[in-house]
């Protein structure tokens, strides 16, 4: 087999096999360096597995030789290619530009399990978006999860313990919650195989236990994509964890478990149950919504950046899922896209904060304020990825905002109320978003702070600002040429229709 | 006639249980966990000849290995408690905690 | 050069200029000279693009393919030409009188002033280019966002509260209330392209068309009918060359400029015509003069005073545009321009009189004529302009505004044109009597002039408005394109 | 009879129920992880308990045994992965407990919570 | 039908146990019954035809998490403050899901139900097809090693991860110093002057070091593997160290030991992935491994369970040490 057939496979291998060799490698440069390395290399694969999904449709890989549904088989789509690239590359451009500011937050004694777990989740975040099989989803899951708990621990402030410790609970929870579903549909059809349980599902007549499942799947995955009101282990995590962690995790950790969700509820629920249909929109969307209003009332009355940022967040997950429960092509291509183009955005933002800590010790908005003047390129970049947090036409968040309103305005009624309500989040985003800006800018900085250190321009390291800047660009080049994304998203939103009625 | 050995088993272990849950020392739990446990290798090794597959003996041997290593993790634990910092814990908690 | 190239050039040059400034801020002497040279280059090359336009052609340049079949993508058609071409040749006048005003107060941060100075046209331009509504919203946010460090230039705590109402009304209009109706413009008409005639007419009937209406009118805050007028006055703690920007080159006119933009090209004139249920924009532009007039009647600062007038004014163009007869669009876009240099001079007196004198007050002017007489001279001019008093530019678009109204029997309209005209010689009168025929009050401070850039300034645009009076001819022109285009 | 079938299931319920209600309502942590690994030991159940047929036999092929009815391998296998997953949350899971109470000196997570929240507010 | 009766009582049992670990304020007493709990369940399993989770349920549910639990309670509190919040919104959530458990079972196959849809897709080719494609008896073992290798192996990278973040949190073990003197500094003290456990676990530990041998090489023929012997052997371990002191286990497995372990077993069976991969099969198809696609299997097989006893011995042992080192 050539090596071309063999990049599903890698994708994973990767990672997963380096980690091991990186707790054996004494010293933090060298871990960080293998680290990166595979990170890099499990970015290149995904950029040629994305390149063939577009140009020849969806892959399939048979692990282990075993055809399915007897063995493991990687499926990759659009959509998981979508979100391969998302994981990947946040996982690439945090850590290759995040040293200085990890370096800060950890001994080196210890950095090498770090950077170990850091391609543990990597693989892991990256197994659940290539697998076709849904107890591997669960193993892949858990994996990252443990892993992520890991990253989050590493946080200096003692909350950080507390946070994961939640988060541990809550996950465990929530992982629980899919395994039952997934025994129940297990249970019902004697199949793991995603695509072998669609169709054998249309066959099972007693409807309980799969409705049951249903349930079950959706609650366990929305706690792990922070669905309100499942969301309340995330400001901590995010807030307490390492800056890079929080990079890495706000562009992708959440939108690998919404995208198994979206899998599950349209591929193998949605069509073959005929009373589903209604029963996901009715569920999902008023959790979305109450998402959207709270997650952003919430972030504009806070005073610490990260935790502000963090509530953004949860008001995000509810946009993603807004346009998934409107069951339609644009809807579905507005959430997928909006996964695509919220990771940018989040990704930068929360860049920009690790870069500002590595320079300043608190990061509240006092913390922060007249921080432009010293650090003029770190937020000018932050103002340019908040705008597209806010949605400000010419980019990405602008594409996907659009994308949004434009499925909300098919819908009628509902529709009318939604898109209201995405206005007024993005009001509340203008707001919030505003208050950083302007701390940074027009802010004063507090008495302790005097003239001289004032005017010194002092800014972030250089790899850091580096990779910030080119996030912060492709949020510029994804709102002005959105082909990729859009491409990818409308592929995934037919993909994922196709068992409507 | 192994139908009725296991019954008689599962009786004691129903009364091992009790012991273990009412106490009142903590020693007599400990004894009652370490008696339950026995009962279970023996319930093991009934039932695998009730199953007519007694290679199946192999689990009833590794109950018993374990065991022995709970009881003895439970020793050190008390070793260290009354050595050590046991003065850092009170035996019960505090009125105004409960 | 092609004119797809001199279009990308016109909105690309105060860019270029703009991190040339950057660079150049240690030297206060270099900056300005780039910032007057990148304002006269700008100059010649949107004026080399008028020929074109007059010659009836319709030079475009798309940018960037977005999703959806929208693009990124600029069209010159007349009325974008008069205002791209009036914002570029005021930028001259504006920078000037900066560099004077700007030196006579000491203000900080220079560099910063110029460098979003800049960023400002240039997006001015884009609104004006602006091929569809997808460009022009892009445009018109960085507009607001470029002009928000410019309004809180002072930086004080009631600076910026009042910058920041400033840019909360404005960028939360367009984001509540724009976004969602060029969204749905979109999703009902499949295109945003701006098309002679309209891109809606019969895609859309009955209260929906008002409704869509009153999203645009409400949604382009820069245009302030009331009730979203607020920012205008609260933007009056800018510095003064600010203040003119806002006033009279780019921001209010961007959202006038806009408006009518949407009801020529996205509604299209005869659809909205024959729509009753779009009649109520009438009554609103309406209300608003006369609301304006009378609230400037009673201030009592000079700059508040000119903040109502400006409110009165812009909705001048609103209502000659819903109007909707072809002598009113002319006069809608005639009178963006006749406003332009009767407000810019306006605000470039108070501003010199502030530098002069430090004062802001309507009563402290008593007398002050004798003392500063290019200053008040001019703003003579540009106050008899706001009444419509020939021979002036303002004198020339109310003239077709009413023209408009008579051919169609339009009383309210003419009803209210007459009545804001006697508010207005009612609020701007005792100021010029004031300033000429009274006597000082004991005690003030001796004082002439302000500095020589400032007055060269004014009596410049004060020059242009009576200017506008005698040559106005290939305005009419041009616009009567626009004319034609419609019938 | 028929009823009994489903007793099974029933006690999953049970035990779910019993250990998610540790985990929620104990503010203890250990006590948490305790009705964590309840929890998840019930899930266990449920699908050790699909893999069962009437008189069958562990699915370890007997040679020279040709009737023989075999239960199911797959829950089994899941199962095995399962119990493993759950014991390296728990270690996971106590480690971080182990240094929550280095830190704070309680386990109790309404106490941490008001600790923080006075720690936020001094930060203030 | 006696299945089903023994089923009925140990379940029953198994209740009241979970009752009592929750209900239960002194932590020690809970960790008591939990292993209790856990034997319970092993039993469970073992008269529902699941040997060899069964076994792992007794060697992990029983030994190892019982030693960790203790060995966490060593550091904290012994006893829980009775809590009084947000226990009605507790119920509440938990009712609602019980309601939703029990309202799926009705609907739900007969336990032993031959005609249930698990018996009928997928499984009975994993039983067919067994004997011809890898000729190994126990089919668990089949299904774990070779068709679902690869969620194996995301087991192991858990354990690995499990391994990875306690001595990320808890610090790693450090090297051996003079042992006597920093456990007279410290009071610690070990069972080694006590007599009957001192002869009875030295006895012991050799024959359980055997044992793991024995379940991780028969785990193709009878129930164990490499998960299961890893287990028992960090038992043994354990057990050397609880007798001799853990300082002392250090110097029999040192802590760089240790990490090659955890990593090495790792290591192990991706490599065998990458070996098929290199010989042209897929990601862990064994089949290449050898001439005879039975032969490769087989081997492929025997050596991933290697790495998995490696590594789950590795890790087990580290999260051990860390625990106890954390209380000198």
């Amino acid at each position: 087999m050539s090596l071309v057939q063999q990049l599903p496979a890698l994708q994973v291998a990767v990672p997963l096999l380096t980690a091991p060799l990186v707790i054996l490698l004494r010293g933090p440069a060298l871990a960080w360096a293998a680290a990166s390395a595979a990170s890099a290399m499990a970015f290149a694969i995904a950029i040629a597995l994305t390149a063939t999904v577009l140009s020849q449709g969806a892959i399939s890989y048979d692990m282990g030789g075993w055809p399915a549904p007897y063995g493991i088989t990687l499926n990759i789509d659009a959509l998981s290619a979508l979100v391969l690239l998302l994981v990947t590359g946040a996982s690439a451009v945090t850590l290759l530009c995040g040293r200085a500011s990890l370096g800060q937050a950890m001994d080196p004694g210890r950095q090498h399990l770090f950077f170990a777990a850091w391609l543990i989740v990597l693989a892991g975040l990256s197994g659940i978006a290539i697998t076709g099989d849904a107890f591997n989803v669960f193993v892949f899951m858990e994996i990252s999860s443990l892993a992520t708990y890991v990253l989050i621990a590493a946080g200096s402030d003692r909350r950080a313990l507390t946070a994961t410790f939640k988060y541990l609970i809550m996950g465990t929870i929530g992982a629980t919650f899919y395994l039952i579903g997934v025994g129940l549909v297990y249970m019902m059809t004697g199949t793991l195989n995603f695509a072998d349980m669609e169709v054998r599902i249309a066959d099972v007549t007693d409807h309980r236990p799969i409705l049951v499942a249903a349930g079950f799947i959706t609650v366990g995955l929305a706690l792990k994509a922070a669905v309100f009101p499942l969301h309340i282990w995330l400001p901590g995590a995010y807030t307490y964890a390492p800056h890079m962690v929080t990079a890495f995790l706000a562009a992708c950790s959440t939108k690998v478990a919404i995208y198994i969700l979206l899998r599950f509820d349209f591929l193998v629920f949605q069509g073959n149950f005929d009373v589903h249909a209604v029963r996901f929109v009715t569920f999902l969307a008023p959790l979305a919504l109450l998402g959207i209003l709270v997650g952003s009332a919430v972030a504009m009355v806070q005073g610490h950046l990260k935790r502000l940022l963090a509530f953004s967040s949860v008001a995000q997950v509810g946009y993603i899922l807004l346009g998934a429960s409107f069951a339609s092509a644009a809807g579905l291509t507005a959430s997928i896209a909006h996964m695509f183009n919220h990771a940018l955005a989040k990704g930068a933002l929360f860049l920009a904060v690790a870069a500002i800590a590595t320079r300043v010790a608190g990061l509240r908005l006092d913390d922060i304020a007249g921080i432009a003047r010293r650090m003029p390129f770190t937020a000018a970049a932050m103002a340019l990825a908040g705008a597209s947090l806010v949605g400000i036409p010419g980019t990405a968040g602008f594409v996907s905002k659009w994308l949004l309103l434009q499925a909300a305005f098919e819908q009628g009624a509902f529709g009318i109320m939604s898109a209201v309500v995405v206005v007024a989040s993005s009001l509340a985003a203008v707001y919030y978003v505003w208050r950083i800006v302007e701390a940074m800018y027009f802010g004063t900085p507090a008495s302790g702070e005097t003239a001289t250190a004032d005017s010194a321009v002092a800014e972030a390291p250089w790899p850091l600002l580096a990779g910030l800047w080119l996030v912060a660009l492709s949020n510029i080049y994804f709102g002005l040429v959105p082909s990729l994304p859009i491409t990818l998203s409308e592929t995934a939103a037919i993909e994922l229709l196709r068992n409507m009625p | 006639m192994f139908l009725a050995a296991s019954v008689a088993i599962l009786v004691t272990m129903v009364l091992a249980l009790a012991r273990a849950l009412m106490g009142p020392s903590v020693y007599d739990r400990v004894l009652a966990v370490n008696m339950l446990g026995t009962k279970t290798v023996l319930f093991l090794a009934v039932v695998a000849f009730l199953y007519e597959r007694p290679d199946f003996l192999d689990l009833a041997l590794a109950y018993a290995l374990i065991n022995f290593i709970g009881v003895l993790a439970v020793l050190q634990f008390f070793e260290n408690r009354h050595s050590g910092d046991a003065s850092k814990e009170p035996e019960k908690p505090k009125a105004g905690e409960a | 050069m092609s004119p797809a190239d001199t279009i990308a050039t016109a909105i690309l040059l105060p860019l270029v200029g703009a991190v040339f400034i950057a660079l150049c801020g240690r030297w206060p002497n270099v900056r300005e000279s780039v910032t007057l040279f990148t304002a006269s280059a700008l100059a010649i090359v949107v004026w080399s693009l008028t020929p074109l336009i007059m010659a009836g052609d319709r030079p475009e340049l798309v940018v960037a393919q977005l999703f959806g079949g929208l693009s990124l993508a600029f069209k010159v058609e007349p009325l974008g030409m008069l205002f791209a071409a009036l914002a570029a040749t005021l930028w001259i006048v504006n920078s000037v009188y900066s560099i004077g005003y700007m030196r006579g107060n000491n203000e900080k941060n220079q560099t910063r002033f110029y460098v979003c100075f800049a960023i400002a046209l240039s997006a001015a331009l884009g609104v004006a280019f602006a091929g569809n509504l997808v460009t022009l919203f892009l445009s018109y946010e960085i507009l607001t966002l470029s002009t928000f460090p410019l309004v809180a230039h002072k930086g004080d705590a009631a600076t910026v509260r009042s910058a920041r109402v400033y840019l909360g009304i404005l960028l939360g209009t367009s984001i509540a209330l724009f976004l969602p109706a060029i969204i749905w413009t979109y999703s009902v008409a499949g295109t945003l392209d701006f098309e002679p005639g309209g891109i809606l007419s019969g895609k859309l009937a009955g209260p929906a068309v008002g409704l869509l209406l009153a999203l645009y009118v409400f949604g382009i805050g820069k245009a302030a009918m009331m009730p979203v007028h607020r920012w205008l006055p609260a933007a009056m703690v800018a510095p003064t060359p600010v203040s003119a920007l806002l006033h009279a080159v780019a921001v209010v006119k961007a959202g006038v400029f806009t408006l009518t933009k949407v009801i020529i090209y996205v509604f299209g004139v005869d659809f909205l015509f024959a729509e009753p249920s779009a009649e109520w924009l009438l009554y609103a532009a309406a209300f608003t003069i006369i609301a304006a007039s009378v609230v400037a009647l009673r201030q009592q600062n000079l700059k508040r005073m000119l903040a109502y007038s400006t409110i009165g004014q812009l909705s001048y163009v609103i209502l000659a545009a819903a109007i909707l007869t072809p002598l009113s669009e002319v006069g809608a876009a005639i009178h963006i321009v006749a406003h332009a240099f009767g407000k810019i001079t306006l605000f470039f007196a108070a501003g010199a009189i502030y530098t002069a004198s430090k004062k802001t007050e309507l009563h402290q002017l008593r007398g002050i004529g004798a003392r500063m007489p290019w200053t008040m001279a001019a703003f003579t001019i540009g106050a008899l302009s706001m009444i419509g008093v020939p021979p002036t530019g303002g004198f020339v678009s109310k003239w077709f505004i009413l023209a408009g109204a008579f051919q169609s029997d339009n009383y309210v309209a003419i009803f209210t044109i007459i009545l804001s005209t006697v508010l207005n010689a009612a609020y701007f009168l005792p100021i010029i009597f004031m300033a000429w025929f009274s006597t000082e009050a004991p005690g003030g401070k001796a004082h002439g002039e302000a500095p020589w850039p400032a007055v060269l300034a004014l009596c410049v645009t004060a020059l242009a408005t009576l200017a506008f009076f005698f040559f106005n001819q290939p305005v009419l022109e041009l616009e009567s394109q626009l004319v034609g285009r419609i019938k | 009879m028929e009823l009994l079938g489903l007793y099974n299931y029933w006690v999953f319920a049970v035990l779910l129920m019993v250990g998610f209600y540790a985990v929620i309502a104990r503010p203890n942590m250990i006590k948490k992880l305790l009705g964590l690994s309840i929890f998840q030991a019930a899930v266990f159940l449920l699908y050790i308990t699909m893999d069962k047929v009437e008189g069958g036999t562990a699915p370890i092929i007997q040679k020279g045994v040709v009737d023989a009815i075999y239960s199911n391998p797959l829950p089994q296998v899941l199962i095995l992965t399962a119990i493993v997953v759950g014991i390296s949350t728990t270690a996971l899971g106590l480690a971080l407990v182990v240094r929550i109470y280095e830190a704070y000196g309680t386990i109790e997570e309404d106490e941490t919570q008001q600790l923080d929240m006075q720690q936020s507010d001094s930060h203030k | 039908m006696m299945t089903v009766v023994f089923g009925i009582f140990l379940l029953t049992l198994l209740v009241i146990t979970a009752v009592a670990i929750v209900k239960e304020e002194n932590l020690f007493t809970s960790v008591m019954l939990t292993g209790i709990f856990s034997l319970l369940m092993a039993a469970n399993f073992f008269i529902l035809d699941a040997a060899d989770v069964a076994l792992t349920e007794a060697a992990i549910g029983a030994g190892i998490s019982t030693v960790l639990l203790l060995g966490a309670l060593a550091l904290t509190p012994r006893f829980e403050r009775k809590g009084r919040t947000g226990r009605w919104l507790a119920l509440f959530v938990v009712s609602l899901t019980t309601l939703v458990v029990m309202y799926a079972t009705f609907e739900k196959p007969r336990l032993g139900d031959p005609n249930a849809p698990v018996h009928q897709h997928v499984a009975p080719w994993y039983l067919e097809q067994t004997p011809l494609l890898i000729d190994i008896p126990n089919v668990v073992t089949a299904v774990l090693g070779s068709y679902r290798a690869y969620d194996t192996l995301g087991e192991v990278i858990v354990v690995l991860t499990a391994g990875i973040g306690v001595l990320f949190v808890l610090g790693l073990p450090g090297a051996v110093g003079d042992r006597k003197r920093e456990d007279l500094a410290t009071g610690r003290t070990y069972l080694s002057h006590h007599l009957v456990p001192q002869v009875v676990g030295r006895l012991l530990i050799p024959f359980i070091l055997l044992f793991a041998f024995y379940v991780q090489f028969h785990g193709e023929y009878g129930p164990g593997g490499g998960f299961q012997a890893g287990a028992i052997f960090a038992a043994a371990i354990i057990l050397y160290a609880l007798i001799e002191g853990e300082r002392e286990a250090l110097t029999v497995i040192t802590p760089r030991m240790l990490m090659w372990m955890m990593s090495g077993g790792a290591l192990l069976y991706g490599g065998v992935g990458i070996v098929t991969m290199l010989l042209g099969g897929n990601f862990l198809e064994y089949s290449v491994l050898a001439a005879n696609p039975v032969t490769g299997q087989q081997l492929g097989i025997i050596v991933i369970e290697l790495g998995v006893g490696i590594t789950v011995a590795g890790v087990l042992l580290a999260i051990f040490h860390a625990f106890a080192a954390r209380g000198r």
